[in-house]
């Protein structure tokens, strides 16, 4: 690992090196930018010269967009009578070079890590991980909305980032904690960090909220059937208007649909992201509709992340970044909803 | 690494099988002869079928791995893409994924035991091909009982296959219609009820009962009455699926995914799910 | 997040032909089975002349045709869309495209509002008489959406989809 | 990293340590003064409890929709009260963006005695809902009794005249992104607390656009009144964004356009929060035949909000529900807002305003303007 020292005008200069040979992302500034041609909306791209300024809490959108994005293509394929590949399906052509994703929050490296537990195997997902380079920004000081540090994670957290940047009293710290982390920073004219620096972070990450889920584990102990039939869902599920907004702002919701796209003979397999707050996503051809009612399909989602995913691979599918609790247009409130189903006799 | 690439396939021959022609059985063949080779399944299992512009669809595998060279599917008539390939011809090129999902314990839980299969309606395409899989290996099963019922003797699939398993000595079959039929000298009454008369005994057996949620649910008493438990009946899940993977959560019941833990359970497995399917 | 660079060699080949051949207007023309359809049959059996650029979508009524159609259309890539029905007062169904008329008159304004060309969307009223009118309006709709160009508003294109 | 610490030992409310300091009593500041008076919409708020109290005691109604405190400053969140006891949740206040009358055919259904799809509607009167209704909401419930998606004879309608709501947004900009822990809100300002900040503004400045241009601030229906009704508001040009937006070239609106929506991510917010959206399948979830993509395709995501817009047109009172909860800050109300001003200038009709008379697009004069008409158009141009 090498940890180097730099001012903002040497973080500034070192985004702009990486961005003359590969595309560097951060999150978009100010208000809501109208997106770029090549952007997923919430991002924009770095190395136009302007400041690297990461606002507190994390990024509008999640980093997921990153590595799932909306949509992906699977596989293309033509449907002209003409061509003796018709309905041939063919594994997508897929930018392979790298991309730096600047301005993450540990909240979002995080996620990356609790979404490869079901994306393992998953072709696209590893091929995304590969390929994308995360440097993250720690954070100096919680928002209100944030609850890392229940979920698991910490502020000041590096799990799962290339290169960790954090924020000492006038200058940043970055250390390059990966081959790939190391591969950015190789050649470029930095200065290593002194060793009061290094004491430095060594205290900031002491001193910060440390990972803290002994509260919350005791959920993954309740009988499942017990915390289902809570009598919570009820009143949740009246105020819940089904949209997904939760669901697409969240950096550790993965679920997607698959969908055939053709225009003028040309055809493509895609997955997008799906939500299990609409209606459609459980409904069969038959009509007959699983999780017809609102309620079940709030208290799906909630479940899914509190119970069913801990229960299948461990960690709970929330890192407590907040932008839930920020953008739920009805205020339904995830730490309130834990809170409650701590309390599930 | 899961591949979402679908094998290339044609389909080599189309069947109508029931008499609203709402139901049909594809025989589909393979494009490239090593990818057929590789091909290997469990009765019980289902696949992707894919048709290029329309999606991607679970069905299960009709055909045992004991039928060499094709795989039969047979498809009821529903939706979007069920409705194109029931529009499809003989030659057509579509795509097949899978196999996918656990399929029947023919090599554990099965084995040595005397098999019960009770099957409804158009539920009866896995549980073909789990009855034709015992066969060939008959000496690996004891008794093994076949009942399967349909609304009108029109709406009975694998009409040829029935008569010839009803001429074998070493199959008990029980076949049924709902009501009445001109010509139908067979049984007659739901499912739950022949279920009940045949009244097959609990001793060192198995049963596989896929159907309508409502002869599951009627079906059991019976059984039940004679000593059957539900760690010796395996059903079979239905929910909407997307992936078959056990990644895109479409399936999921509580914390269980059809497709990758399913989409077959003992009824006690299934008893402790929540009713989301 | 990343453009999609490369195609299959069929996506290629379609944009390679669509530039290669000039390009003429694809009109797509939804008329009422009672009048218009029958004012382009006599057209036909009238031997007037007019552009062979219209694909002719037959439906009961004007007021069968939804926005979903003509802005399904529009994302299919039609240069342009020509509604028309029975004069008002004429309906076979005595006022579907009175109804029609309040729908359309709002949809063009909308599609306008957010920059489609309005000479894109063209409606129309031809009666089962008026087979030398009908070549009129659709030479008149032809001429308009030649001037314009080809259609690239809202005209779905999966080869420069962004993948992120 | 005192930062840090500050925000993790000011602890939370009863709930335990996962809530923050924000979630403190909006007005627990204020309150403490001497010189304390009720505001507004604290004498608002007692009088919805009272109100709400006797209506579910007396058994006039089953449930009452109304909204309670939310989780972060300048949320509130929608609930439906079905016991007296528990009308103490109720609050009123200039953050009660979201449209009620979206939840009323679900709870008129809710309080039904359960019955299968086949069993006949039950004999006698159906209970009762109460829900709180400003303007555009009354005028929402208006419209729903028009396509009988509501029974008006089920529904007390619990008037409030609405001072205008605040954009979130709007107050949030103001601050330039800097993290707002407490809003306390007085009759004409609003006193915004941050971590290292505390500031008065102006609350009419961060009232919602759709709220600034509104005439009819004032329930069409009332049942019950709160409150005081509201003094007419007179408005030169309730449309002058989308004027300003019309004077633009074909160009420059196509522009406006695809930047303004490059944004969505389709989570359908907007189209749930809309009391106006109630089909059972919406056309994007159609898959035969499938109208729109559902990725993120700019095409895809025009499509899907022209055709949302132009389903509520005639049907749209400018409540502002779709803009507000927007995560992503688009304003798709400029959409309807067009509709809106095309409906009135051509056909003399705004949505919820005429309850006696049919929507705008469910009938027709013969008279009607057709100057779009391309026979008519080349008629005129022979005329002159």
């Amino acid at each position: 690992m090498k940890v180097f020292r730099l001012s903002q005008a040497e973080l500034d200069d070192m985004v702009q090196q990486w961005s003359t040979t590969r595309r560097v992302y951060r999150p978009a500034t100010g208000r809501q930018q109208p997106a770029q041609a090549d952007c997923a909306p919430g991002w924009e791209r770095a190395g136009d010269g302007a400041p690297l300024t990461v606002a507190a809490g994390p990024s509008k959108a999640s980093v997921k967009t990153f590595l799932f994005p909306q949509p992906e293509t699977m596989q293309t394929y033509s449907l002209k009578s003409s061509d003796p590949d018709r309905a041939l399906l063919k594994e997508a052509a897929k930018a392979a070079d790298k991309q730096i994703v600047v301005g993450l929050r540990p909240c979002d490296a995080r996620s990356v890590q609790l979404n490869n537990l079901p994306y393992r195997d998953d072709p696209y997902y590893q091929a995304g991980l590969v390929r994308t380079v995360m440097v993250g920004f720690t954070c100096k000081a919680m928002c209100s909305t944030c609850f890392c540090d229940q979920m698991g994670g910490s502020p000041m957290a590096t799990e799962g980032l290339d290169i960790a940047v954090s924020q000492l009293d006038d200058s940043f710290v970055a250390e390059a904690l990966t081959p790939a982390g190391e591969e950015l920073t190789a050649g470029l004219d930095l200065t290593p960090a002194a060793d009061s620096d290094l004491k430095a972070l060594a205290a900031l990450r002491k001193d910060c909220p440390q990972p803290d889920n002994a509260r919350l584990d005791t959920l993954k102990g309740r009988d499942l059937n017990t915390l289902y039939k809570a009598p919570l869902w009820q009143g949740l599920g009246e105020s819940c208007i089904n949209c997904g907004a939760c669901t697409f702002i969240c950096p550790t919701c993965y679920c997607f649909d698959v969908q055939d796209e053709v225009v003028r003979g040309a055809g493509r397999r895609i997955r997008y992201w799906d939500s299990c707050m609409f209606p459609l996503y459980s409904l069969h051809t038959t009509g007959h509709n699983p999780r017809g009612l609102k309620m079940q399909r709030t208290r799906n989602r909630f479940m899914h992340k509190l119970k069913y995913f801990p229960d299948r691979f461990g960690p709970f599918s929330c890192v407590g970044c907040g932008r839930c609790v920020q953008d739920c247009p009805v205020n339904i409130d995830i730490r309130e909803v834990i809170s409650d189903l701590l309390t599930v006799e | 690494m899961i591949s979402y690439l679908p094998y290339p396939v044609r389909i080599d021959d189309i069947t109508v099988e029931t008499e609203d022609g709402n139901l049909k059985t594809f025989k589909l063949v393979f494009e490239n002869e090593a990818q057929q080779k590789a091909w290997k399944h469990v009765p019980g299992q289902f696949a992707m079928l894919s048709l290029a512009g329309q999606g991607e669809i679970p069905i299960g595998i009709a055909s045992s791995p004991t039928e060499q060279g094709h795989l039969l599917f047979t498809v009821n008539r529903a939706g979007k893409v069920t409705t194109a390939l029931h529009q499809m011809h003989p030659g057509a090129r579509m795509g097949v994924r899978g196999p996918l999902g656990n399929g029947f314990p023919i090599d554990t839980e099965m084995k040595g035991k005397n098999i019960v299969i009770i099957a409804g309606g158009f539920a009866v395409t896995t549980l073909r091909a789990t009855l034709i899989y015992l066969m060939e290996h008959r000496r690996d099963y004891g008794k093994i009982t076949f009942i399967y019922g349909a609304r009108t003797p029109g709406m009975l699939l694998y009409q040829k296959e029935l008569q010839e398993w009803a001429k074998r000595d070493d199959v008990e079959l029980h076949i049924t219609v709902d009501r009445e039929a001109p010509g139908w000298n067979g049984l007659v009454g739901f499912v739950p009820t022949i279920a009940g008369q045949v009244a097959p005994s609990p001793e060192n057996s198995v049963a596989l009962i896929c159907g309508p949620p409502i002869m599951i649910k009627f079906t059991m008493p019976p059984l039940e009455k004679i000593g059957w438990t539900d760690d010796q009946v395996y059903l079979s899940l239905e929910n909407r699926m997307k992936c078959g993977e056990g990644l895109c959560c479409h399936c999921n019941v509580g914390p269980t995914l059809v497709c990758k833990d399913g989409p077959v359970f003992t009824r006690s497995q299934v008893r402790q799910l929540p009713l989301e399917y | 997040m990343t453009t999609q660079t490369t195609q299959t060699s069929s996506t290629s080949q379609t944009s390679q032909t669509s530039q290669t051949a000039p390009w003429d207007p694809k009109i797509i023309a939804f008329l009422c089975n009672w009048c218009s359809y029958a004012g382009a049959d006599l057209a036909g059996v009238s031997r007037f002349q007019y552009p062979p650029n219209i694909r002719i979508v037959r439906v009961p009524c004007s007021g069968r045709v939804s926005e979903n159609m003509i802005m399904s259309a529009l994302k299919s890539g039609a240069d342009g869309i020509l509604v028309s029905g029975c004069h008002p007062g004429d309906c076979h169904y005595i006022s579907g495209n009175l109804f029609a008329r309040r729908r359309f008159a709002l949809l063009s304004s909308l599609l306008d509002f957010v920059g489609i060309e309005p000479g894109r969307i063209s409606f129309s009223w031809v009666s089962a008489a008026e087979g030398e009118q009908f070549a009129e309006i659709v030479k008149t709709v032809t001429e308009r959406v030649r001037s314009l160009g080809p259609a690239t508003r809202l005209v779905k294109n999966i080869d420069t989809v962004q993948t992120a | 990293m005192p930062a840090i610490k500050a925000a993790r030992s000011a602890g939370g409310r009863g709930h335990g340590p996962l809530l923050p300091p924000c979630v403190l009593h909006d007005n627990f500041f204020y309150r403490t003064r001497t010189d304390y008076m009720p505001t507004i919409n604290e004498k608002l708020t007692e009088e919805i409890r009272a109100q709400a109290r006797t209506l579910l005691a007396d058994g006039t109604v089953a449930a009452v929709i109304g909204f309670a405190r939310g989780s972060l400053p300048m949320t509130v969140k929608p609930v439906v009260v079905r016991a007296a006891a528990d009308c103490g949740r109720l609050v009123w206040n200039s953050f009660c963006v979201l449209n009620l009358a979206n939840y009323l055919p679900e709870v008129l259904k809710s309080v039904e005695p359960p019955r299968g799809p086949r069993d006949p509607k039950p004999a006698g009167p159906l209970p009762k809902v109460a829900v709180l209704a400003t303007g555009c909401w009354s005028r929402n419930i208006v419209v729903q009794t028009q396509e009988h998606q509501v029974d008006r004879e089920r529904v007390v309608v619990m008037g409030v005249a609405s001072r205008g709501m605040v954009s979130r947004r709007k107050v949030e900009s103001h601050f330039s992104g800097r993290e707002i822990l407490a809003v306390e809100e007085l009759d004409h300002d609003l006193l915004v607390t941050g971590a290292d900040f505390a500031d008065k503004i102006n609350r009419w400045s961060v009232v919602r656009d759709n709220c600034q241009t509104c005439i009819h601030p004032d329930p069409v229906l009332v049942d019950v009144r709160i409150g005081e009704p509201a003094s007419a508001r007179k408005n030169p040009n309730p449309f002058k964004q989308v004027d300003d937006l019309e004077a633009q070239t074909s160009a420059e609106r196509w522009a406006w356009f695809t930047s303004e929506f490059s944004t969505c991510i389709r989570c359908y917010a907007c189209r749930n929060a809309c009391p106006l959206c109630y089909c059972p399948t919406c056309f994007v979830d159609d898959a035969r035949p499938q109208w729109v993509g559902k990725s993120l395709d700019p095409v895809d995501t025009g499509l899907f909000h022209l055709l949302r817009a132009y389903h509520c047109a005639g049907r749209c009172t400018d409540c502002g529900a779709c803009e507000s909860v927007c995560p992503m800050g688009i304003n798709m109300r400029m959409l309807t807002k067009k509709l809106n001003k095309d409906v009135l200038n051509l056909y003399g009709m705004e949505a919820g305003m005429q309850p006696g008379s049919p929507l705008p697009l469910t009938t027709y004069a013969t008279t009607d303007p057709q100057k779009f008409i391309v026979t008519e158009a080349k008629a005129v141009k022979e005329d002159e």
